[in-house]
């Protein structure tokens, strides 16, 4: 599974994408994981709440469920426009 | 194409004469073009990071979802990524209607949506620093009004 | 001169541009076009009397108040006279302001006062007669969410 | 005292404007006396619920006094934008 980070979290973690072997069945069993991957993770889901989640480039939420999934991305509310 | 994501400048009056001559029927035409502004002084640049793919997808469907919600003969939306200076214009929605109301509306809730679903990144680059705009209340309330 | 009564056609887009550009410390910028629609078919041209003299008066005092009532960096009117026809643009304005809120309602604002208490009165000419356009209750009524 | 008319009521009395020599008090009893000018006069006024008055150029009501002033018009309800 593609992981990717956008804005400050892309900064944190110091990638802009992963590729992830994971069983996780949701996106939060995801995060979960993601937290445990070292300090950068940790530091950027420390709190969820200030989080957006895309699931195969389609807003979700963090229980979406994800299997099939082939992107997953992670980025912090947006300020376009 | 009436959404395009682009990292390269746009003329707004190019863009407006363009859509306004295009629109059969149209009574009302509405614009709507946000400039960089430097708020506290010291603004290098503003970066903008999106998300490839979903930002295109994003903004058509907010705007297809604008053509059936309001009674419009047609609805443009541009918007920039990268770096832009102080001044440069960073997007534009364009609607038209054959009544003011609907082209107004429009606009408004295609500002709205674009401003807090959109998938955009502000940082601002100043002289002392570099920091990311964070998203405001006022602009996620924004939504509310078109629930 | 940001206000302009004439019967020479304007051009949009170069106006929204000059007025984009002269925008100091401005985020938002909205402009509304009003064109001529052949409502019905058969319209030769739309015929648009005024009042010279007042009919400046009333919409610099209109623009004056949209720039005491908003949060705003400048606002434009242009208005024609004359003999029109279908497609023209028959006039604009555009606002500036440092939020966009402040821009559009501004914009409302201006249309709603210049169609009911601007002095133009429309007629159309057809290819099979003449008559004055009837003004709107809606047009009206739309008056009433400013006071 | 200059009396200018707009529209339909220009086109009803025939005239963009009049010069007229009046004593009336108020629009109102301006509207009585023009009423008396002739047909086309009577027809343009018949309803003036139907009517907008400036008195020098600012809209006015009907009952608006007439001292000192040097120009009145009549007109529909605008149709501008």
């Amino acid at each position: 599974m593609n992981v990717r980070y956008f804005a400050w979290l892309r900064e944190r973690i110091g990638a802009a994408s992963e590729e992830i072997e994971t069983g996780a069945p949701t996106v939060g069993a995801l995060v979960d994981e993601l937290r445990a991957r070292g300090e950068g993770h940790a530091s950027a889901f420390a709190d969820t709440r200030a989080l957006r989640v895309a699931v195969d480039q389609q807003l979700a939420s963090f229980d979406a469920p994800l299997a099939g999934v082939r992107e997953v991305a992670f980025f912090p509310p947006m300020t376009g426009g | 194409m009436t959404t395009r994501i682009q990292s390269e400048a746009f003329d707004v009056g190019v863009e407006v004469e363009a859509f306004t001559a295009a629109q059969a029927g149209a009574g009302a035409v509405v614009s709507f073009t946000g400039i960089v502004r430097d708020v506290a002084g010291g603004l290098r640049w503003m970066e903008l990071e999106h998300y490839p793919g979903m930002t295109e997808a994003a903004a058509e469907a907010m705007r297809q979802e604008a053509l059936t919600r309001f009674s419009l003969t047609g609805a443009l939306v541009i918007h920039r990524y990268g770096r832009l200076p102080p001044g440069a214009p960073i997007m534009m929605v364009a609607t038209a209607a054959p009544h003011r109301g609907d082209a107004f509306a429009a606009a408004e809730f295609l500002m709205d949506w674009l401003k807090s679903r959109a998938p955009f990144w502000k940082k601002e680059v100043t002289e002392t620093g570099e920091s990311w705009v964070d998203a405001t209340d006022a602009d996620e309330e924004a939504l509310g009004r078109w629930s």
